[in-house]
């Protein structure tokens, strides 16, 4: 070869490290997120061609402006009632949260993950789904759960490991399942369930089914290489599935620039698989209720998978392991420059005249006493440190009928 | 034994349209090995189809169908390709069912070729079944003969767990013994290559006497049950060879009355020697049967290195080897 | 969540299965094939970012027009004596495949691949790198190889696992290793040189190197995970590598539309990444070299990875166990739209009178000669069915000094 | 632990500046167990930084810089999370000095927590070291205590082989022993805890007794070493107990030793039963020693179950079973 050698060498490589805009000390920055005006995006027929909105993984699909009202084309998918109880939805998980971490600290449970400043994303999701599809979530989708009416106390149950747990203290705490509530089993292990929800998908076309399957993923989790399957098997079978990247920004101490990589959205992943994408203002309950509806009826009507990305950010720590301090600015979550949540649904039902500050506060009340109340029920039955199910469940459900040598180790093991 | 596994396929499919079926190449060609031949064709494209090369994606994908409430069967091209689907087999399919307290199953079976024999080097050659046997929530089954892989595999689809099912790709084609210097016979010459139309199954957990024999017991699975009978007439040896069909479950009792009748026992597979699955059939058989034996249980297995490809025949444990192991295990005390 | 249910039900769900345009029996047709005019295709400077080149992504590079002239801003980076020699690499190529073919015929090897129709892509590429550079190939690239000058004669030794054969009789043949020549061991699981690749880029980068990493995948290998954690780890380290994708159409009797999935080009998976990408005229060895030196420069310069996707043909069997003509029809080969890559830089060489059919023909004679007394020395150390390097040589290299179970085990073997 | 484990990487990277540390959280943050704390701002941003979550990718991209001339040494977060990356692990840095002749090696390592006891459930508790064992290339190590886990950890980045490094998670803050319902005893407070400062190694493939005796010897490694050692006080039997270190190179010459003068066997680990590295053992054990041997080789184990969380001490083999498992090995026949 020797002698056709073209210009090497010259400057040393580097390797570049992403770095957040702010660490512990600096003051908190968020400029390198895009955001667009709230009304600004439009909105195209459900059967767009992938390649057709290639514009919409990098804007922001918004609808609540400035000052609270509902603007633009995908404005208008829900009326008063119901926003009331996508408030009370939000309101619930965020009661329900606030009592675990409490839970947690007097020992009633080993572990908590809160989904604080995140509840928008699957409470208004949920309500854009039909009972009957599935969701394949990750251990921050509790909203999901508690708007689709699953009991608070059985999630307490399963929480507190006690004697009620419907997954008879096999879990850790968090991790539901419930396929009456279209709700998936939690795996600990990150991603899996994206490309389980693309088979669940395919499964339920194969039968000519109309259920569709809604799959949930972090930002940092889109690294995992369970979300390449995902969008390959949904690309090439045209899945009717929602595939969900909640970007909440960090992946425990991890920033999201590490996932997202060079300078391109999370939602730009759909782009080279032909994949429908949308990225959206996350903590805008009228938005995500829109842009779910949106895919969920693009799905519906066989025009396959849509990707969205949700633009959130984590307000609390990972999980009751963790303290954040440690790697971003104290006050980043009070500088997150699209607000909260509930504080936004609230000022919009307000600006419409359809809520007060003190029905909110009814509702608060009303919301943390049933809170309370199925935390109390759940007590009952005995929290980690009591009550338990028989330590001889261990051996069931590890196959649908115990062979032999299940059979000898529990005798073994005195049950 | 190909014909037998696709027309476990067809009965399959026959009888519960819930029963579907994908994997590389499985689709349009029928596959490498042709196991899935036709089944397209017969069942249309969406009961037998190709995918995308992910081995993790088609296992992700067949639990979550399975979640869904069908039986997916599935084909990795090669045993030695199952690796990136790791992940999903034990923390997913293994798991779901015990982890959702039975909300949620994953009953599917995932095909695979297994072990060397046909120089297809390190990459086309492994027999991994130990690092699925190590997995609670899972049963891997291996046949040896057509009669077995149809009613195996029949069952294995029918199973509500997840099933891994191990096919010798040496014994696609004839009862291979090992003596890879003679030429090849077919299974149309063997009474274990009739295989019976229809339905019917074979229980998985019971193993089946291959060769009854008063001197030594063998316990082995897939291509060297036909080593060990060729190595039990070479020596003249009355090995009873019990070949397991299912390592988990395991028909456990079969082996202990088998080895407290001979006193001596011989454990053989073509895997790695160490952490492979012998080393549990060992530990098992001195737990059960120690004031039995009359001599260590010997393993006689593929060496502790990457499968070679000029040399395979130097790794295999062919009759040679195990010939020489019951002699030694005869003459042992 | 009863009474907040939208739309759902309607039409049965359907799941897509791709198929390709044609099957046996079938008239052969490529008409989703896109293809740009030579020329046209813009050629930005090496610092792009990779969001101004989405287009690109979608486009075909050419540089060799239908009369044989190089013509476009891609055109200029070779001169004849290169021409020449990259013929020669191509013709060297065609020539050893073809004796290797019969070489398996005769029993010489278990088992062959060839690179037939696809020897530009190679070929062009090694040109334009440094021989220091590392390439991480498949199965497909032995024109990386012959190329850099690795002797023929190993290369056979290898094949016929015969007492000479570098790797010792313990790789599948075509399963070639050289660091000396810059090509890394080949693995037969899809895939995972994709990640190493990057690994080793990030690596020279750390230590300050000049020197750059290659990485090769097939069209249908993409949708392995390795696919995903190179892409995502060269985007997040900005790593000096060129991820090179070669889509010959096949994937043994797989279509691309599998691994593609819905629409996009393999090119435009960059786009999610932030990863400058380009679409190649893979058979045009001239529009090969010049983009594979674009991408060099890039990487050397610091400007990051670039992926790119050679549209090529595969225009032999997958592999000698296979027979395509039971999956494609007979003749789409012969009508492959891109033509065959010795023929066009032949006509090329001839148009700017560099070259001639004589000139061609002694050319070809002489790489045959070369070829076949390539393998009649290698024959002459043994072939698989003959002598073999010594079977206790199993139990070296295991690890780097041998372990007493293994030195147990191999004493057990009678070695 | 922590610290002694953080200490071996400041003394290898300090040595080496071929080595480099990467994984999730382990940069800035410095692991969520704080194993790589300080490293980043220490070394700097190219020699320990943070990496994206794809275990896969993590070991590939290592691999790649081993073949380079690097020697990296990576996190994987929790143990039960390598299962991606076994392919690239067996596929890959396992075959790659054997494939390629020595051509291009893989000298990484692959540090993870393993192991139960922080109610971690059954995707924060796995011990998945027989998959490991299993395979042809890779070392397998897991140390006990601080002072070993330094001088292992040194050991294993110098090798010029792959190496798992199983640090059971459990032992971080201190000698557990099973007996969780006793308050946490850190490690200061014993002689094993005690590290010496700079470069020091303990050889992969020595094992070390951890209580010399005559009675029975009892084959384990990890947190089950203390459990063992508590066992024996309890019951006042008389224990051998060897603490393997590395199952891959295994120091069988300690083991048999052993077992010959004490004539019984009990080996115990908390991964599962069936296929664990225990079956390797007792096979071992009853190969090299069954005539010495007085009563069968016991295995005290996990169950054959997934991990389970509020029930995680009636699957962790503790003192209790060790203990009565010690008795029926004195008392059998
Ligand atoms: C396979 C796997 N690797 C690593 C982990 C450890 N882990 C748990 S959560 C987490 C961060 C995930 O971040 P992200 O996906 O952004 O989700 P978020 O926590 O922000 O909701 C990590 C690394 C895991 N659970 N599974
Ligand atoms: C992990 C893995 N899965 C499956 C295979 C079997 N296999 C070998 S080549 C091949 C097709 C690859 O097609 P492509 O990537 O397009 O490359 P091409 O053969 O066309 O050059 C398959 C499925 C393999 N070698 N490794
Ligand atoms: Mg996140
Ligand atoms: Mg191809």
């Amino acid at each position: 070869m020797s002698d056709h050698i073209p210009e090497a060498g010259g400057e040393p490589l580097r390797l570049r490290i992403p770095e957040p805009v702010a660490r512990p000390g600096d003051p908190p920055a968020f400029r390198d997120l895009h955001i667009d005006r709230a009304g600004e995006v439009r909105r195209p027929p459900i059967d767009v061609a992938a390649a057709d909105i290639i514009d919409l993984g990098a804007d922001m699909i918004r609808v609540l402006d400035v000052r609270g009202e509902a603007v633009g084309p995908w404005a208008g998918t829900l009326g008063a009632d119901e926003l009331r109880a996508g408030l009370r939805d939000m309101l619930t998980v965020r009661a329900f949260d606030a009592r675990m971490l409490r839970a947690h600290r007097q020992g009633n449970t080993s572990f908590y993950m809160q989904s604080l400043g995140e509840e928008a994303v699957s409470c208004a999701h949920r309500r854009a789904l039909d009972p009957r599809d599935m969701c394949f979530p990750t251990y921050r989708q509790q909203g999901l759960l508690i708007t689709a009416g699953y009991p608070l106390v059985d999630m307490v149950n399963q929480i507190y490991s006690n004697s009620h747990d419907p997954l008879r203290g096999r879990q850790l705490p968090v991790m539901y399942s419930s396929q009456a509530a279209g709700f998936f089993s939690i795996s600990g292990n990150l991603g899996t369930q994206f490309i389980q929800a693309v088979g669940w998908a395919m499964a339920s076309a194969l039968s000519s089914d109309t259920r569709i399957a809604s799959a949930w993923i972090g930002d940092g989790a889109t690294a995992e290489s369970d979300f390449h399957s995902a969008m390959v098997f949904a690309s090439t079978y045209h899945a009717p599935v929602i595939l969900n990247i909640v970007n909440n920004q960090w992946a425990i101490s991890t920033f999201q620039g590490f996932a997202r990589g060079d300078s391109a959205t999370f939602a730009s992943r759909g782009h080279g698989f032909g994949i429908a994408a949308l990225r959206v203002d996350g903590n805008d309950y009228l938005a995500v209720h829109a842009v779910s509806s949106w895919a969920a009826q693009r799905a519906r009507a066989n025009h396959g998978p849509t990707l969205i990305e949700w633009v959130t950010y984590r307000v609390g720590a990972h999980s009751t392991s963790d303290d954040p301090t440690a790697y971003r600015p104290q006050d980043e979550p009070s500088t997150w420059p699209l607000g909260d949540p509930i504080e936004r649904l609230k000022n919009h039902l307000i600006r419409i005249g359809e809520w007060s500050d003190e029905r909110h506060q009814q509702c608060a009340d009303a919301v943390d006493a049933v809170v309370r109340a199925a935390a109390e029920e759940a007590e009952r039955h005995g929290t980690l440190r009591s009550e338990h199910s028989a330590p001889s469940s261990m051996f069931d459900d590890v196959f649908a009928s115990m062979p032999d040598h299940l059979r000898r180790q529990r005798e073994q093991a005195g049950y | 034994m190909v014909e037998a596994i696709r027309d476990a396929h067809i009965v399959a499919m026959e009888r519960d349209e819930k029963v579907v079926v994908f994997g590389q190449d499985v689709g349009y060609f029928g596959g490498v090995f042709r196991c899935t031949h036709g089944l397209q064709q017969r069942f249309g494209k969406h009961r037998c189809f190709d995918s995308p090369i992910n081995e993790s994606a088609i296992v992700g994908a067949a639990i979550g169908m399975g979640a869904y409430g069908l039986r997916p069967c599935v084909e990795i091209q090669f045993a030695d390709y199952v690796y990136p689907a790791y992940d999903q087999i034990v923390s997913e399919a293994a798991r779901l069912r015990h982890r959702s307290a039975g909300d949620f199953t994953a009953p599917i079976t995932i095909r695979m070729p297994t072990g060397g024999g046909i120089f297809g080097g390190q990459t086309h050659s492994q027999s991994p079944e130990a690092i699925f046997t190590h997995v609670a929530g899972l049963k891997t089954v291996i046949p040896s003969n057509p009669y077995d892989a149809k009613g195996l595999l029949i069952a294995s689809i029918e199973d509500d767990d997840p099933v891994i099912f191990l096919e010798p790709k040496r014994l696609y084609n004839g009862p291979f013994d090992g003596h890879h210097e003679r030429p090849i016979v077919p299974w149309s010459a063997h009474p274990l290559g009739e295989v019976p139309d229809g339905h019917y199954t074979v229980a998985l957990g019971t193993a089946r006497i291959h060769r009854a024999g008063n001197d030594l017991t063998v316990l082995t699975y897939g291509t060297l049950v036909h080593v060990a009978q060729a190595a039990a007439e070479e020596t003249g040896i009355d090995a009873e060879i019990i070949d397991l069909r299912s390592l988990v479950p395991l028909d456990l009792a079969t082996i202990v009355e088998s080895v407290r009748k001979t006193g001596r026992c011989i454990v053989a597979h073509e895997a790695t020697l160490t952490s492979g699955f012998g080393a549990e059939l060992s530990a098992l058989v001195q737990e059960h049967a120690l004031w039995s034996l009359e001599a260590p249980v010997v393993r006689v297995t593929g060496w502790d290195t990457p499968y070679p490809h000029a040399h395979e025949w130097n790794y295999f444990p062919g009759p040679a080897r195990l010939g020489a192991a019951m002699r030694a295990t005869l003459d042992a005390r």
